[in-house]
């Protein structure tokens, strides 16, 4: 277990630092622009991925391995929240046989 | 003391008791129940004030009811004052005001409403005698007020006639307008002296410096108040109209008392105004003034009520002139005259409406003496009283004035003896077109009933030996009145006369000769043959302009009246319609347009949300970048 | 104990009244219980000694400085003889000027008489402020329900324009009251007792003052108060002009002269300025006015602005006279609402077009009329004359020319009342099918008029309620660092 | 702790139930549990001992706010019967999943390390994503539920972000460690600010403050009546209870705290305006919901300058706030309800005309409530208000009180033009019928709104 640690340390903090942004990031935009509800929860894994990223990067550097408690408890909250996601697109998809999100703007002002 | 406080009460409570009995019996009380009732009240108060007057010691009394309005050091009791020149007044009030009472009896005693007439009549009694009791400024403001407000009620007596109501309004505003300066007087005064008895305001005052600027503000403020009151320049354009009012009003009111209130007021603290030669000034030219723009207006008139309405302008304006020149004894006493002959007047031309059946143009009269007997003989008297004809009681007073006069400022005397000559000219072409000449009118002329006829015929014989009350010097007389008002809390009137026996007899015949002079011309004009006037339109522009009284009512309807009435208009529709309203139920558009606009953010388009989520996370954490 | 009681018995008559909805006695029961709070005021007036009562004290929250203080100096005790001697009048218009169920109404007003006791007893600036909102809530309904036209729209204005009033006086009162010292305390002995910086002086002054003025109205807060008063239902009117006006200057008393007397003090010629000139503006609007009731609307206006600028000179005649003409124009509103309420009654609107005349038809009333007219004019020897005579002096003593703009408020008011008169009561009879005043309106109008005459003969029963408070007012005042 | 186990056995137990079809005794069992759970509560109310390696910590602000959340609940299962009258299968899971989220409620007010604050925050919303879509086929539901989740899970990722910042900085999940680290750096580091703000983020996105709201209107309209109560009463309790421990706990640098003005400010403008025009009741609702966030906010706000632990004067003043306004709202919208069905499905608000002439009693509640809403004296909601004004002027936010001050006058004009509705006579005759566990529970809110005016120190 140790070397992984080491493994990790070897690459500078900033730098996990930094590609976690990226990801985080790219999932954000890719949320906004992309209007295919199942790509936009893709996305929003992506953040989520990144956050996790980071976490066993500090963990690693913190050698605290409550991170990464932290990230499976995240792994897991975040298939639960795909699974009802999914479920609602499928409702969704009944209803009004699209997938576009903004085919729902019923409620407004 | 106490049978003095008990009279002293009874002689205002009387007529007020009288209001009460004729004010409730209104509907119960028969033309001469009522009447009789109001005439016993204000007869028994005359007595009251006989008694007084019989009884007066010289000294001065203060009857203290209760305390009136008492804040802080603020102690204004409701008390009464007797001395030398309440008493005077009261004696005049009542008296006349007893005759005129019953005068009334015979004038109204067909109008539905007689009993409400008598009624305020004894209301504005009781008032006119509150403002010449009261033993300070606040209790004489009471009745001050009081008679302006019976003035208003009784001017608009006939109130389905609007001009009438429209008279009432114009004769309180006015006098309210002079109120205004006296409110400020007497809060100036209260704020000087801490004190409002008229004593004490004298006592402390008379210590202050002559000149002194409280002084002469106080005194010039008072002034306003009374040309309020009294008619005088600039706030006269009432008095003329107030002859809506039924004649006995114009007489009692109009004519005798209450505007002579002014003049009362000044004597009353004539201890300042001897401090404020400036102000004396003013009073004085006002007077003047006064006295010439009444007698010119007079010339021309056709209304034999409108006629009389301004010699009273002008009569009143020969009393101010001689308050400006202090000699406050012969104003007083031109006072006491005055309301003798001119209340003859009115009584005598009421009598002669009344004959003919409502009518007052004297260019439809003419020819009535040989009807109307009492009424022209009495109308005669006071008309040679009032022009001053020796040796009829205004011939005294006048005189008495015009000497001052010519003591204090030759100029103003030589105005007011034109006056004099213009007073003879009018009132000779009133007498003439009215009792010579032929009838030109329609109605069936009577003499009028005894009940009308007993006072005028009262009033001439005072009008006829007033002026044994005030015999001056050079008669070998020794100035009663004059002597008796002295006693007055407050030395009032003594100005030894200092002219020469010799000017004083040359005066009194210049003056004498002129009127008789302007007499014969009158006589020419209207009794030899009988010229009428056509109207205002076709005369030459200084008669049409003295015709239409200087247009001094089209030029306040111009100065004031339009434009208060324009402002009010636009204040309401600009600045209320306008502005104000708009502004708040704007304020109110305005936020639930903002909300209407606002609303629309809500697309309903989820990536828009999360765009704006976005945008929101970012520009926050660029300020917390900045901030941090 | 008498304290709760007024507050109590408007209040459980208006219980009652909503539970029983005894329909055909309701008015009945509201007049008995305004009497009897009327007997409990004249109580109190009777046993008052000349120094303050504090009938009630307990916590409430201590935490936030609320406690349930009630009392009574001498100011207050006028504000309650205003409210108890007025409400059996604004009860009894009822009888004659029915509006909407009685049920219901009277008991909206009973709520209203009840809050209002309790503004006038609050010793305890919190407790103050929440009956100060609760006597809203009453009038909101009745003019919500019975207003005139637009009522709709015009309450809801009205509404706000004085909540945002109210408010602005909460967070003053949530200021002042953190600024005293621990524990918190929001009662006005202590809130008197802090001296607050000038500098927050200053703002608060304003803060404070914003409810007040809109309550009154003062010049520039009172674009609700003419188009409010004219929809409003008579009694509502009445209420509002006669009564809850009158918290406006009392709370400037109770507030501003109490808690930043310098504030007040240093902002005094403004606030004169805009009163006098807001009494002019009414006073001259009220002249053209075609509408009755609106016309009396702007008379109150005027007649608030004199009272306000005579409150803020400083001396005992002005702020005696004004606590004194409280009375005075509660009064004469009653009378002048009741009056304008009979005779659109009879003609069927407010405008003055739809009268003229009456006077040959209705006699009696016309007399009555004439006698709430010298009052609204302020004769001498009627109720109004001896508070402008001290206001006058007040504001002379301030400065001779308020007092000469002040006093030419008697010639506008000769004006523009003699001119309603004139056109309502006077001129040629224009047949209009009206009937003359009748017993009721008779046992309405001439105990007024006996009230406003006797008071108008012995002001003092009056004046020696407040002269005591309002010479302890300036020497606390003077006595300042 | 027990009584999270007890709820969460509870919504297993209710899922039972409803696997046998006891429709009539789902909501008993559910307020027996609840009222357990209450009971557990205060007998857990002195001892005050971290619990879970103290990622948990039940004190007496955390047990304060569960048994308001949990007597909000109780309310909420009484309206529940009726409402749920006609609708014949999948009761239970409605319940059950309410309890499941109220399992996430109480977690959220007692919470001491960022992994419990993070689950906390999911275990509420999960449950909710479904729960607002509980009508399978009504296409407004769905898009309620959509987009609840899409945003929800948006903002769970930022949230994550910052707690991983935070976690990057000290190096644990835990306050104490996060709220030491800040005394001794002074929290002028910008890392540290950039978690902070994204775990604010977060958790204002829960409590539905601008620009984190967009979700409130929308999900509120669409969703069942019964479940926007629910959020609008239990879901707004927890998350400003999360929110306050979060702030609290940590302290707030002055960089937040600007952040934060920038906040409040924004959300109490936009709530209050856009209510103005609102003509569904729902969604005028869901505005004024907004808008009370925002006055909560103020009260947050005066939380700044106080050393951490030390607020808690803050906390109580959220709890009466956020438990008076759940009150009156649950009231409000019960009665909604039936003025839905009884104008067959309209929630336009005019919905209420003839409420007065048909149940005056009622009329009065709702009056009661609206003004307690709109912060008329003697009414919870006033006192509520000026607890915060009395805050916000301790802790010197003079200026943005004042605006408050202003925007709660618009507040209420909007529940003024309803309560006119109410006394308005309709055009024509509705009928309203009102069961009597809903009377019941009108008239307990509207009484314990007003109770708690009078007697504020109740709470």
């Amino acid at each position: 277990m140790e070397h992984v640690m080491t493994a990790i340390r070897v690459v500078p903090l900033d730098s996990y630092l930094v590609l976690s942004f990226l990801l985080f990031s790219i999932g954000m935009v890719g949320a906004l622009v992309r209007r295919n509800v199942i790509i936009v929860i893709m996305c929003l894994e992506l953040m989520l991925n990144s956050v996790n990223l980071l976490l066993v990067a500090f963990s690693a550097y913190h050698s605290d391995p409550g991170a990464q408690i932290m990230v499976f408890f995240i792994m897991l909250v975040a298939a639960a929240e795909v699974t009802v996601g999914l479920s609602i697109l499928v409702l969704m998809k009944r209803n009004t046989d699209s997938v576009d999100m903004n085919i729902l703007n019923r409620l407004k002002w | 003391m106490v049978k003095l406080d008990l009279l002293a009460i009874l002689v205002p409570a009387l007529p007020l008791l009288g209001v009460f009995i004729t004010g409730f019996g209104r509907r119960k009380l028969s033309a001469y129940a009522a009447g009789g009732i109001a005439t016993a009240m204000v007869a028994l108060s005359f007595i009251a004030s006989l008694i007084l007057f019989l009884g007066h010691d010289g000294q001065t009394h203060i009857v203290h009811l209760f305390s009136w309005i008492h804040v802080g050091a603020m102690d204004i009791p409701f008390a009464f004052q007797i001395d030398a020149l309440s008493l005077w007044m009261m004696l005049v009030v009542t008296g006349i005001g007893t005759l005129i009472h019953l005068y009334s009896i015979g004038y109204m005693h067909d109008d539905p409403r007689v009993a409400t007439f008598f009624a305020q009549l004894n209301l504005f009694s009781f008032s006119m005698l509150l403002l010449v009791m009261g033993a300070n400024f606040l209790v004489t403001f009471i009745g001050w007020e009081g008679v302006g407000m019976c003035s208003y009620l009784l001017i608009g007596f006939w109130y389905t006639t609007p001009a009438f109501n429209y008279a009432g309004r114009k004769a309180f505003v006015m006098n309210r307008i002079g109120d205004v300066g006296m409110l400020l007087a007497m809060a100036l005064m209260f704020y000087q002296f801490g004190t409002l008895n008229y004593v004490d305001v004298m006592q402390q005052g008379g210590l202050m410096a002559s000149g002194n600027p409280l002084i002469v503000t106080a005194t010039l403020l008072l002034f306003l108040g009374a040309t309020g009151k009294s008619a005088q320049l600039p706030l006269l354009t009432w008095l003329p109209d107030a002859m809506a009012g039924p004649t006995p009003v114009s007489a009692l009111i109009h004519a005798a008392t209450m505007v002579t209130a002014g003049v009362f007021l000044v004597v009353r603290s004539s201890v300042l105004y001897e401090l404020a030669p400036y102000t004396q000034d003013i009073v004085l030219w006002v007077g003047v003034a006064t006295a010439l723009f009444g007698a010119t207006v007079g010339l021309f008139q056709n209304d034999i009520k409108k006629v009389l309405a301004y010699s009273t302008v002008s009569q009143l304006g020969y009393m101010f002139a001689a308050l400006g020149t202090g000699d406050y004894g012969n104003g007083m006493f031109h006072v006491t005259t005055h309301a003798f002959f001119k209340a003859l007047l009115f009584l005598a031309a009421g009598s002669v409406i009344h004959a003919l059946g409502g009518e007052q143009d004297i260019r439809k009269m003419g020819g009535l003496k040989g009807v109307t007997k009492t009424t022209y003989v009495t109308f005669l008297i006071a008309t040679l009283a009032i022009c001053g004809i020796p040796p009829l009681s205004g011939f005294f007073s006048k005189d008495g004035i015009l000497a001052s006069t010519f003591a204090a400022n030759p100029v103003a005397y030589a105005v007011l003896v034109f006056a004099a000559m213009l007073t003879a000219f009018y009132m000779f072409r009133l007498l003439f077109l009215t009792f010579f000449g032929t009838y030109r009118g329609t109605a069936h002329p009577h003499e009028s009933p005894k009940v009308m006829t007993v006072p005028l015929v009262v009033l001439a014989i005072l009008s006829a030996i007033g002026g044994l009350l005030n015999i001056p010097h050079i008669f070998g007389g020794h100035s009663w009145l004059n002597t008796f008002l002295a006693s007055a809390a407050d030395g009032i009137g003594m100005h030894p006369l200092e002219l020469s026996a010799g000017t004083e007899w040359t005066l009194m015949a210049i003056s004498t000769a002129l009127v008789l002079l302007t007499i014969w011309y009158a006589w020419s004009l209207f009794c030899k043959k009988t010229t009428l006037d056509g109207e205002p339109a076709d005369m030459p522009f200084l008669k049409r302009l003295i015709a239409k009284r200087w247009m001094l009512d089209e030029l306040y309807a111009w100065l004031f009246e339009k434009p208060f009435g324009w402002i009010s208009k636009h204040f309401f529709s600009i600045g209320e319609e306008k502005i104000a309203v708009p502004l708040t139920a704007g304020t109110g558009k305005a936020t639930l347009g903002f909300g209407e606009w606002l609303r629309k953010v809500q697309t309903g388009n989820s990536s828009f949300y999360l765009f704006a989520m976005m945008v929101g996370v970012v520009v926050l954490l660029i300020l917390t970048y900045f901030s941090a | 104990m008498e304290v709760l009681a007024l507050i109590l018995i408007p209040f459980l008559a208006g219980l009652l009244l909503l539970i029983a909805r005894p329909a055909a006695m309701a008015r009945g029961i509201a007049l008995v219980s305004t009497l009897l709070s009327l007997a409990v005021v004249f109580w109190l007036w009777y046993t008052w000694t000349g120094v303050a009562v504090t009938g009630i004290s307990h916590d409430w929250v201590p935490a936030w400085g609320m406690r349930f203080v009630l009392g009574y100096g001498g100011i207050g005790l006028l504000m309650l003889i205003l409210t108890g001697v007025l409400f059996p009048f604004i009860i009894g218009t009822g009888y004659k000027q029915p509006v909407g169920d009685p049920v219901l109404v009277n008991a909206l007003l009973l709520f209203c008489q009840s809050a209002l006791f309790g503004v006038f007893l609050a010793q305890n600036a919190f407790l103050f402020y929440i009956f100060f909102e609760l006597t809203l809530l009453p009038i909101f309904f009745l003019l919500l329900k019975w207003g005139g036209e637009h009522k709709r729209a015009i309450t809801v204005r009205f509404f706000l324009y004085t909540l945002l009033g109210g408010l602005a006086l909460l967070f003053s009162i949530a200021y002042v009251t953190l600024q005293t010292p621990l524990p918190h305390s929001a009662d006005f002995s202590v809130l008197a007792a802090l001296h607050l910086p000038m500098h927050v002086q200053m703002w608060l002054f304003w803060t404070m003052f914003l409810a007040f003025a809109i309550k009154m109205p003062i010049f520039p807060f009172h674009s609700w108060q003419p188009e409010t008063y004219t929809m409003a239902p008579t009694q509502g009117t009445m209420v509002l002009s006669a009564v809850m006006g009158k918290m406006g200057l009392y709370g400037i008393v109770v507030f501003l002269f109490a808690i930043v007397p310098e504030g007040a003090q240093y902002w005094s010629s403004w606030v004169i300025g805009l009163s006098l000139f807001g009494a002019l503006y009414a006073a001259v609007i009220a002249f053209r006015q075609n509408d009755f009731k609106r016309m009396v609307a702007y008379s109150s206006m005027s007649h608030f602005g004199l009272m306000c600028a005579a409150l803020f000179t400083w001396n005992a005649y002005g702020i005696s006279g004004t606590m004194y003409q409280t009375f005075a124009h509660g009064v004469l509103m009653v009378c002048l609402f009741y009056i304008v309420g009979a005779v659109s009654q009879r003609t069927g609107s407010n405008d003055f077009a739809s009268m003229g005349g009456l006077k040959t038809k209705m006699p009696r009333f016309a007399l009555l009329f004439m006698f709430v007219v010298g009052n609204a004019i302020a004769l001498p020897l009627t109720q109004s004359f001896p508070g402008e005579w001290l206001m006058y002096n007040g504001l002379w003593q301030w400065n001779n020319w308020t007092a000469f703009a002040g006093v030419l408020l008697i010639v506008l008011g000769a004006i523009y009342m003699l001119y309603a008169y004139q056109r309502v009561m006077l001129g040629p009879d224009r047949n209009i099918a009206v009937t003359d005043a009748d017993d009721e309106e008779h046992t309405f109008l001439v105990p007024l008029i006996l009230i406003f005459m006797l008071v108008g003969l012995f002001p003092n029963v009056i004046l020696h309620l407040v002269d005591g408070p309002v010479q302890h007012l300036l020497n606390s005042f003077t006595s300042l660092p | 702790m027990s009584a999270l186990i007890l709820i969460s056995v509870l919504g297993v137990l209710v899922l039972y139930l409803g696997l046998f079809a006891k429709k009539s005794w789902l909501a008993p069992v559910g307020i027996l549990g609840l009222l357990g759970a209450i009971a557990l509560f205060y007998t857990g109310w002195h001892i005050n001992h971290p619990l879970l390696g103290g990622m948990v910590v039940f004190d007496r602000f955390s047990i304060g706010f569960n048994i308001g959340m949990a007597i909000i609940t109780v309310l909420i299962f009484l309206f529940g019967p009726d409402y749920y009258a006609r609708k014949e299968h999948h009761v239970a899971e409605q319940y059950a999943l309410m309890l499941f989220a109220l399992v996430g409620g109480f977690i959220l007010t007692s919470y001491s390390s960022l992994l419990m604050l993070f689950l906390g925050i999911e275990i509420l919303s999960i449950p909710l994503y479904i729960l607002a879509g509980a009508k399978k086929h009504s296409l407004r539901s769905n898009e309620a539920s959509f987009k609840y989740f899409l945003l929800g899970a948006f903002s769970t990722a930022f949230l994550l972000m910052g707690i991983a910042l935070l976690y990057g900085i000290t190096g644990s999940f835990h306050l104490d460690a996060l709220a030491a680290h800040m005394t001794q750096s002074g929290g002028s580091d910008l890392m540290l600010n950039f978690g902070l703000f994204f775990v604010v983020t977060g958790l204002a996105f829960k409590v539905g403050a601008v620009p984190f709201h967009f979700w409130v209107p929308d999900v509120y309209q669409g969703s069942p009546t019964l479940v926007m109560t629910f959020m609008a009463t239990v879901v707004k309790m927890a998350g400003f209870a999360a929110f306050f421990r979060f702030i609290d706990m940590t302290g707030m640098p002055d960089a937040l705290a600007r952040i934060m003005v920038l906040l409040t400010i924004a959300t109490l403008l936009v709530g209050n305006v856009i209510a103005l025009k609102q003509t569904n009741f729902k969604r005028l609702m869901a505005y004024s919901s907004v808008s009370h966030s925002g006055f909560l906010l103020l009260a947050l706000l005066s939380d700044h300058g106080l050393e951490a632990g030390h607020g808690m004067a803050v906390g109580h003043t959220l709890l009466y706030y956020t438990f008076t306004y759940s009150l009156a709202t649950i009231g409000l919208l019960i009665l909604f309800t039936i003025a839905k069905r009884a104008n067959n499905g309209a929630e336009h608000n005019n919905i209420f005309q003839g409420l007065f002439a048909a149940k005056p009693w009622l009329a009065l509640c709702a009056l009661a409530m609206f003004l307690s809403l709109a912060g008329i004296p003697l009414t919870a909601g006033f006192v509520a208000k000026y607890q915060v004004f009395l805050l916000a002027i301790g802790a010197g936010w003079l200026k943005v009180m004042l605006f408050g001050v202003l925007m709660a006058l618009l507040g209420i004009y909007y529940y003024i033009m309803v309560v006119r509705e109410v006394f308005v006579r309709p055009a024509h005759t509705v009928t309203f019928v009102v069961s009597p566990l809903n009377w019941l529970v009108i008239s307990l809110c509207a009484v314990g709104v007003l109770v708690l005016g009078v007697w504020p120190a109740l709470i």
